[in-house]
């Protein structure tokens, strides 16, 4: 059982750094009426030499420094750049409407000419079945849902299993009596509890695997779910998962974007637990290692990687469908890079064991909910 | 001793307008001065220069005999110049004493207080020294118009006036209260204010004031004292032309029964029964004026009648047709034409041209639509007629109606609806705010439909207009008649004490009365309102 | 504004005042504004690019200050020839000898974007209009959008299967669905409309909730009823292909029919005889500008409030049915906010019907354009949101620009496009006389 | 002399009188109305879930007695409250301000943005970050409604215009600034929040201190006057124009704070879609129209949304089969209905005009 991913949260935190530098850099121009700040010349990268292979990538819509899913196709950018040199165009659009047009720009461009146009998102997937058969002779990817194109690599992530590996360890924790970090349970409520972004088939597939694997740890443990109705409501996400925290939740697992960070502040606040999805959000968001105990990361990174490594071996797989499930460890259940050492072993192990028996094939896991 | 006021060769000139020229005004301290002139003849223009809103382009202000610059009120105010505006300058939702001192509050608690005490003593003790008798609790839009000007002059006292310049005080009084307010002024003259009042009324100049100066197009054509004056001179300076006091009603001869109205009450918009129980009938051939100072019923009952308002009980019947529940479009093609008493809220459309105004009620008739569709060029025929027989000035059916004078407006109004050929016309005041020519034209054109056997119902508050130009006089209080009189019998006491709300004793006044408004409603329910029904 | 004013008419004479300046001037000193605030715009927009280019970091400068040597992360000229240019789909060659891009056709990607964006938000933008005109905000367009969207779906799909495919029946269901969007969205529209009329609830407030209302509930609908089978995004099923606009001459790819845009050209054509020749028309409009005039010429005002949230509504309904047949060919959650972009389309267009084509056409060339510079440059394409945002601004302050007018000399009307942009340069350059009559 | 005409229907009552705060809330019927309703509401759904404890009843009544509900409540109001407050001063100087979501917006991204500057922890000339974030937020509305003053004073634009060019300028700019300084419309974490009771104590302070203004102190009587009859209030010699520019100013600065307070209260700017604000400023013009212009009806208008918020959070964790999306819409049908019901509140008289003094 892999806990935490050194590299990948070394680049993370890497990366917040230097955001914080261009604040930072902001505030000298300010105060030095420009004499910091603009381009800086040291990068030497991104010019117009020779480059492996130049990408498109056009993010979901919730854009980037949702700390998650977006987040996390850009660490897989980085990783490529860093690792190969790549060029990368990247595009965040303003809504679902916007897809098509982004993924055509980027197809029908020459100048420059991209080897492969990378989709993340489900929600792309309509516009991309529109687009790819106009370019066949483009490649693409796109992450969480299926294409059924010559020329589109499809990576789907099985999130209702990493969801059960989740509610497994929240269905255990709750009935024990636990303390770390910030956090600790109240062993005599056996309540979790989830929040989701906005009502879809999706999330409800990560609200299904999580309610499963609650109900396979445990007999008498009660999820109660909320939507908040936005990926971009923080505060939204706070009240709902300190609504369920006062009533006695003592973990909560969010797939909620940038709403999740209202979840993780909620959890903060009431000395409970709450579990991250997409990215290792104890690494992302680092200000709230102290309670998120585990994340239900998806290999989003990986997926724009090993697809950006295949244009560059032109091996683009195309028409194919890559699932990334618990046994590619596509889907994962990361501990918390600060506290998530401290799971009892015997809960981790039946966390470990529950993994097994779904790459075994003895746990079917739903995708969707009963209600 | 110098003048309390001096104004010496003002000149003010406005682009394309010189409004004052060369106008020298000088006041008396403790005297009341009339400035007398008809609509645009630069009165509060002369006024607006000495209370600062205005800078004259040439001339000078002196206040006891020391010239003076004011660039804003504010500086007139310091410098003891108040003025009442005809329009009263009042918060109305605000209580009479916060309305004293606003703009200049007493403050405690280092300002963070306005010190409500102190604002309230300062309001009842000038109200008493000057006899005022007016509630500082009292929200302005509770208080009567004479209570709302009387809070306008505290105002100013308060803010230390010495000179008071009144804006056609009486337009909007009863008699009564018009002589409450010469007592006012006789009170502050004796403690040493002075007072110039504009107006265009020579009968208040003649008895309130002891100076009064004529303007005529912004020239000063004299300054005479009241006493010495006889009011066909005062007129003749006024207009320049000689001119007929009283319009010249024929006898009459009344047609059909037009209007009957039985039992009706009429709510405001705060549901609050404005018009109370109201019967009256109006006969074809016949001019009803109803009298009555401003806010007893009068805009509610000719709302009501003309279908801009919902009754709450009671009956219209219109040439023998119930018209409760019938929309305000049916009654403008049944032949009912209104006059609104706003003519640029209701009246006009104010940023269309005429030729728009002109369909204005007519839109879906005739020749103007067909099918649906407007035709313009027939709208534009149809103003350019309304212009030339009603003497419209600009004659350009293309001028935005905001471009005309107020004058001129109304005059199209009047001619839009007349060439409406109406059965009936209700008419609230017409003339308001219309310079004198236009007056006299209007109610020769008034006195012309009636001729032609149409009736009219005649709302106003000049009581010189709904005297000399109505057959019968309903006087309206609290939304109901004190009393119907024969206008050429009654005098302007009986009717100010009508419009006070109280009755008169007088038998054969009332008698007459009785006669003519058709008294019973089943005698009116009968009777020739049925034949009348059909050929509508 | 007199006391005698019947309070009754207080809201409608606000809305009156507030809508009045924006009907009755002159077309020509409105086009000026117009092209004065857009071209204003992009000044500011152009230091915001600077200053922001200059805080960003990079590694190359993207543009380096003539003179002064200073490097800047963003390029602002090459933003504007991106959004305008690319739009487009480069017509323009700049840089290059020769004005032409030689091998530019009109019928391409940026373009067909371009007009397709135009299309709807003619629709959506009359939809504002009509409402304006009779003294009502109608924020609720985009609601009206949604609910006439997702009636054109249901009744395509409805419908669909009761013809033979083809294109007769493509014809009949292109109308069905149209008819059947403007009717959800009427009935949606007339909804706020009664509540003014009859319980003087303020139809800017009831709009705004009614959006929201319309997105929940549609969303709903489709989530848990009329979903696509198996599809994992909140949408109905595709309607057939012969449903839907066809797109002649443009790439497919465009979501842009011709079709579609003749027919929103119709509509402006169309309302614009309602309202200015009819009978109906005059009514509206004389509800818009002085209610109580309108009254007293005999029209019923709360008929004509609901008459024309009715239609607002109608259109903005139609506007979402080209939505489903043009653009997305089906129902789908996350509609775009054509909607509230009608609200600035017609306000710059002066909620005139004919202003609402160039308007809409603008504002489609910042969508297409926005694309491009997110592609094209570095710099985000928020930028065009706050360009957007700036033009309304400026819009909305024509004495701003008659002021500049009168310090420069230059008439409202005579100088056109370039007589506002010199007006700019004159008034910083020192004016010449013209102050006198201040 | 005719009696004054209305004085038998409507009492005449002096609105200043030394009467208990309660008095001045109840300021009109409709505010009475309303507190009557809500609290007839409450009676009913307390006796109901009493006599049924397990019913729907008992379950909803649970929900709105419960201590959680009031301090979610207390949280989810504070923006609401304070963007609603300001625009009372800017309407009542009788200038329409619809932008308030833009200010909300805008404050919300620099507060974080100038938290990140000067770093969490640190403090400048002894003043902590998150005061400077507060302040610079506060500022940066201020700036942005000094601007719209100036465009709907001095240039005379349409205020509702002008008030959605600030709202769309604002929600363009916070997330192209944000992407400018840390490369997304997101910002990162901060890593500190600042509690509820902070922004709950704000908004006390706030509603206390504008009632105050309003109804106590000269300016407040200079701003109802601006906005009832500008030509009063310039006659006596007050700029109405500086009124105006006050009351704007004022509307800036409130906004300031609930947008500062609301992006502090997560330490973070989420700038996608409608951003964080979620059409908060919005709900505020609601909230202060619904309060009738006063800012304990204000206060309490934005308690209720937030405690029809905070209720329906609740209810979708009960798990009653009601999708969730439609049980988030029982807030918007409520505000509808009850408009309905209520009708029209008293606009100032002049608001949305233009004043000019006489040259």
């Amino acid at each position: 059982m892999p806990r935490s991913d050194g590299g990948t949260s070394e680049m993370a935190s890497d990366f917040d750094r230097r955001r914080f530098i261009k604040a930072a850099s902001a505030a000298g121009l300010v105060g030095l009426a420009g004499c910091s700040g603009g381009p800086s010349g040291d990068g030497g990268d991104g010019g117009d030499g020779d480059v492996p292979a130049r990408i498109g990538i056009v993010y979901s819509d919730g854009g980037l420094g949702d700390n998650s899913f977006n987040d996390a196709a850009q660490q897989g950018i980085f990783q490529a750049e860093e690792e190969f040199g790549i060029a990368y165009d990247e595009s965040e659009p303003d809504g679902a409407g916007e897809f098509e047009q982004f993924q055509q720009q980027y197809a029908g461009s020459t100048d420059p000419a991209y080897d492969l146009v990378c989709t993340i998102g489900f929600n792309q997937g309509d516009s991309l079945s529109q687009t790819a058969p106009e370019y066949p002779d483009q490649d693409f990817m796109i992450v969480d849902t299926v294409v059924d194109e010559p020329n589109v690599a499809n990576y789907l992530f099985r999130e209702h299993e990493g969801s059960f590996l989740m509610g497994v360890l929240a269905g255990r924790l709750t009935e024990t009596e636990f303390s770390a970090g910030a956090g600790e349970t109240d062993p005599d409520s056996t309540t979790v509890g989830f929040v989701g972004g906005v009502d879809s088939p999706v999330i409800r597939r990560f609200q299904a695997g999580f309610e499963a694997g609650v109900d396979y740890a445990t007999d008498d443990v009660d999820v109660t779910t909320s939507y908040v109705g936005s990926y971009a409501d923080p505060t939204g996400g706070q009240e709902a998962a300190l609504s369920m925290y006062q009533s006695g939740a003592d973990v909560v697992y969010h797939a909620s974007g940038a709403t999740g960070v209202g979840v993780f502040q909620a959890a903060q606040e009431e000395g409970r637990f709450a579990f991250g999805v997409d990215q290792d959000q104890s690494v992302s968001n680092e200000s709230f290692s102290d309670v998120i105990l585990a994340s239900m990361v998806k290999r989003v990174d990986t997926a724009v990687y090993e697809s950006i490594s295949n244009a560059i071996d032109d091996n683009h797989q195309g028409g194919s469908t890559t699932a990334l499930g618990l046994e590619s460890n596509g889907v994962e259940c990361v501990y918390g890079q600060e506290i998530g050492d401290q799971v009892p072993d015997e809960i981790a192990t039946a966390v470990a064991d529950a993994r097994d028996e779904i790459i075994a094939g003895n746990i079917e896991v739903p995708e969707t909910t009963s209600n | 001793m110098n003048p309390a006021v001096h104004l010496d060769g003002i000149t003010k000139r406005f682009p394309g307008v010189v409004a004052n020229d060369d106008v020298d005004l000088a006041v008396e301290r403790g005297s009341v001065h009339a400035l007398l002139g008809e609509n645009g003849a630069g009165k509060t223009t002369l006024m607006n220069v000495l209370y600062g809103l205005y800078r004259p382009t040439e001339g000078t202000v002196r206040l006891d005999g020391e010239p003076r610059s004011f660039d804003s009120p504010r500086d007139a105010i310091d410098a003891g110049v108040g003025m009442i505006h005809q329009h009263f300058m009042l918060v109305d939702p605000m209580t009479v004493w916060e309305n004293v001192v606003l703009g200049n509050e007493p403050t405690t608690w280092g300002g963070l207080r306005v010190d409500r005490e102190a604002a309230r003593e300062a309001v009842v003790e000038l109200s008493e020294r000057y006899g005022f008798d007016v509630d500082p609790d009292a929200t302005i839009a509770d208080i009567s118009v004479g209570e709302q000007q009387r809070v306008e002059i505290l105002k100013a006292l308060y803010r230390g006036a010495e000179v008071l310049i009144m804006d056609e005080p009486t337009a909007v009084l009863t008699p009564q209260e018009v002589e409450e307010l010469y007592g006012v002024f006789e009170e502050l003259t004796e403690q040493g204010k002075t007072i110039i009042f504009i107006s265009h009324k020579l009968g208040e100049a003649l008895s309130a004031a002891d100076d009064i100066t004529v303007l005529r197009d912004g020239v000063n054509v004299g300054t005479v004292a009241a006493a010495d004056v006889t009011r066909e001179e005062l007129a003749e300076l006024m207009v320049g032309r000689e001119v007929l006091m009283d319009p010249a009603t024929s006898p009459r001869e009344t047609g059909e029964r037009v209007l009957e109205v039985t039992d009706l009450c009429v709510e405001d918009d705060r549901g609050v029964e404005a018009v109370s129980d109201l019967s009256f009938e109006l006969r074809g051939g016949e001019i009803l004026g109803i009298a009555g100072v401003d806010g007893n019923g009068q805009s509610q009952l000719a709302e009501a009648i003309t279908g801009l308002r919902e009754t709450a009980s009671g009956e219209i019947r219109y040439r023998g047709e119930s018209m409760v529940g019938q929309t305000r479009r049916d009654r403008i093609d049944r032949g009912m034409a209104f006059i609104p008493e706003d003519r640029q809220e209701r009246g006009l459309v104010m940023s269309y041209d005429l030729t728009e105004n002109g369909v204005l009620g007519s839109q879906h008739d005739p020749p103007f639509a067909r099918g649906g569709r407007l035709d313009w060029g027939a709208a534009q025929d149809h103003a350019e007629s309304v212009i030339e027989q009603y003497d419209v000035r600009p004659p350009d059916a293309d001028a935005e109606a905001e471009s005309l004078s107020g004058g001129n407006q109304q005059k199209f109004i009047v001619g839009r609806e007349f060439e409406r050929d109406p059965e009936l016309v209700v008419a609230a005041h017409p003339t308001r705010g219309v310079d004198i020519g236009s007056t006299e034209f209007l109610h020769d054109r008034l006195l012309e439909l009636r001729a032609e056997g149409k009736a009219v119902l005649l709302v106003s508050s000049k009581l010189d207009e709904v005297q000399g130009l109505s057959d019968r006089l309903a006087v309206i209080h609290e939304g109901e008649f004190t009393g119907v009189v024969d206008p050429a019998t009654v005098t302007e006491e009986e009717i100010g004490l009508l419009m006070a709300g109280e009755s008169l004793d007088d038998d054969s006044v009332e008698r007459a009365a009785i006669h003519d408004a058709g008294g019973a409603p089943d005698e009116v329910d009968g009777g020739a309102a049925d034949d009348e029904g059909v050929d509508a | 504004m007199s006391d005698s004013a019947p309070d009754g008419d207080r809201t409608e004479s606000l809305l009156a005042r507030v809508v009045a300046p924006f009907v009755d001037r002159s077309v020509a000193e409105r086009l000026v504004i117009s092209v004065a605030a857009i071209l204003l715009s992009i000044v500011v927009g152009f230091a915001l690019v600077l200053v922001s280019g200059r805080i960003a970091q990079c590694s190359t400068a993207a543009w380096t200050m003539p003179l002064t040597g200073i490097g800047f992360c963003y390029d602002p000229i090459e933003v504007y020839v991106v959004l305008f240019n690319g739009a487009l789909g480069y017509p323009f060659a700049v840089g290059d000898p020769g004005l032409f891009n030689p091998a530019w056709t009109p019928f391409n990607l940026s373009f067909g974007l371009t007009l397709s964006e135009t299309t709807l938000l003619i629709f959506t933008g009359l939809s504002v209009a009509v409402a304006f005109r009779a003294g009502l905000f109608n924020i609720g367009t985009q609601g009206q959008l949604v609910v006439g969207a997702l009636s054109t779906a249901l009744s395509v799909l409805a419908l669909a299967p009761l013809l033979p495919a083809g294109p007769v029946a493509g014809a009949v269901l292109i109308v069905v669905g149209t008819a059947a969007g403007a009717v959800g969205g009427g009935l949606w529209g007339a909804i706020p409309g009664a509540l003014k009329a009859y319980a003087d609830a303020n139809e800017v407030i009831t709009t705004i909730m009614l959006n929201f209302v319309a997105a929940n509930v549609a969303y709903v609908l489709v989530l848990e009823v009329f979903r696509a089978e198996g599809s994992s995004v909140v949408a109905t099923r595709y309607v057939p292909e012969y449903a839907q606009f066809p797109s002649v001459l443009f790439p497919p790819s465009t979501d842009f029919a011709l079709l579609a845009l003749a027919g929103g050209i119709a509509f402006i054509g169309a309302l614009y005889y309602f309202v200015e020749h009819t009978s109906l028309g005059y009514d509206l409009r004389t509800s818009g500008v002085q209610a109580a005039a309108a009254e007293y010429g005999g029209v019923n005002a709360k008929l004509t409030t609901v008459r024309a949230m009715t239609l607002s509504g109608a259109l903005g309904g139609i506007g979402g049915a080209v939505w489903v047949l043009m653009s997305e060919g089906r129902w789908m959650a996350s509609i775009p906010d054509l909607g509230f972009d009608g609200i600035t389309v017609s306000i710059l267009a002066g909620n005139n019907p004919i202003g609402v084509l160039p308007a809409a056409f603008l504002f489609g060339v910042l969508k297409g354009g926005a694309l491009e510079i997110g592609f094209r440059t570095d710099v985000p394409t928020e930028l065009v949101a706050v360009l957007r945002g700036l033009i309304i601004l400026f819009v909305a302050m024509p004495e701003f620009f008659r002021m500049i007018g009168r310090y420069t000399g230059v008439g409202g009307t005579a100088g056109g496009p370039g007589g506002a942009a010199s007006a700019e340069s004159d008034a910083s350059a020192g004016g010449d006389g013209g102050e006198a009559d201040a | 002399m005719p009696p004054p005409a209305a004085t038998g229907v409507k009492p005449m009552r002096n609105p200043l009188s030394p009467a208990s705060l309660l008095e001045g809330a109840s300021e009109s019927g409709y505010v009475r109305s309303l507190i009557a309703g809500t609290v007839g509401m409450l009676a009913l759904l307390g006796v109901s879930g009493l006599a049924f404890p397990d019913s729907v009843a008992g379950d909803l009544a649970g929900i709105v007695f419960s201590t959680s509900t009031a301090t979610s409540t207390a949280r989810l109001a504070a923006p609401i409250v304070l963007a609603g407050l300001g625009g009372i001063f800017a309407e009542k100087s009788g200038v329409i301000n619809i932008g308030l979501e833009g200010l909300l917006i805008i404050s919300a991204f620099v507060s974080v943005y100038a938290a990140s500057v000067v770093g969490v922890g640190n403090a400048v000339l002894g003043v902590p970050a998150l005061a400077i974030a507060f302040l610079a937020g506060i500022a940066a509305s201020t700036f942005l409604s000094a601007v719209f003053a100036v465009v709907c004073i001095e240039f005379k634009a349409d205020q509702i215009i002008a008030g959605l060019a600030v709202w769309l300028i604002a929600l363009g700019l916070a997330p192209f600034l944000s992407t400018v300084f840390f490369g997304g419309v997101n910002t990162p974490n901060l890593g500190v929040s600042v509690g509820w009771q902070y922004s709950a104590t704000m908004v006390v302070f706030a509603t206390a201190g504008s009632w105050w203004l309003l109804n106590k102190t000269a300016f407040g009587k200079h701003l109802r006057a601006a906005g009832e009859n500008p030509k009063a209030l310039d006659t006596v010699g007050v700029s109405v124009s500086q009124v105006r520019y006050a009351g704007v100013l004022l509307s800036g600065v409130l906004s300031g704070v609930g947008g500062s307070a609301l992006a502090l209260s997560i330490g973070q700017f989420v700038g996608s879609g409608e951003t964080m604000v979620q059409g908060k400023g919005f709900i505020a013009i609601v909230a202060y129209l619904f309060g009738n212009y006063n800012p304990l009806g204000t206060l309490g208008a934005g308690a209720l949304f937030a405690g029809l918020d905070a209720i329906q959070i609740r209810l979708q964790q009960l798990g009653y089969a009601i999708p969730d999306t439609l049980v988030q819409t029982i807030p918007y049908v409520v505000v509808i209905v009850v408009l309905t019901l209520v009708g029209r509140t008293q606009i100032p008289e002049a608001a949305g005009e233009h004043y000019e003094t006489e040259e």
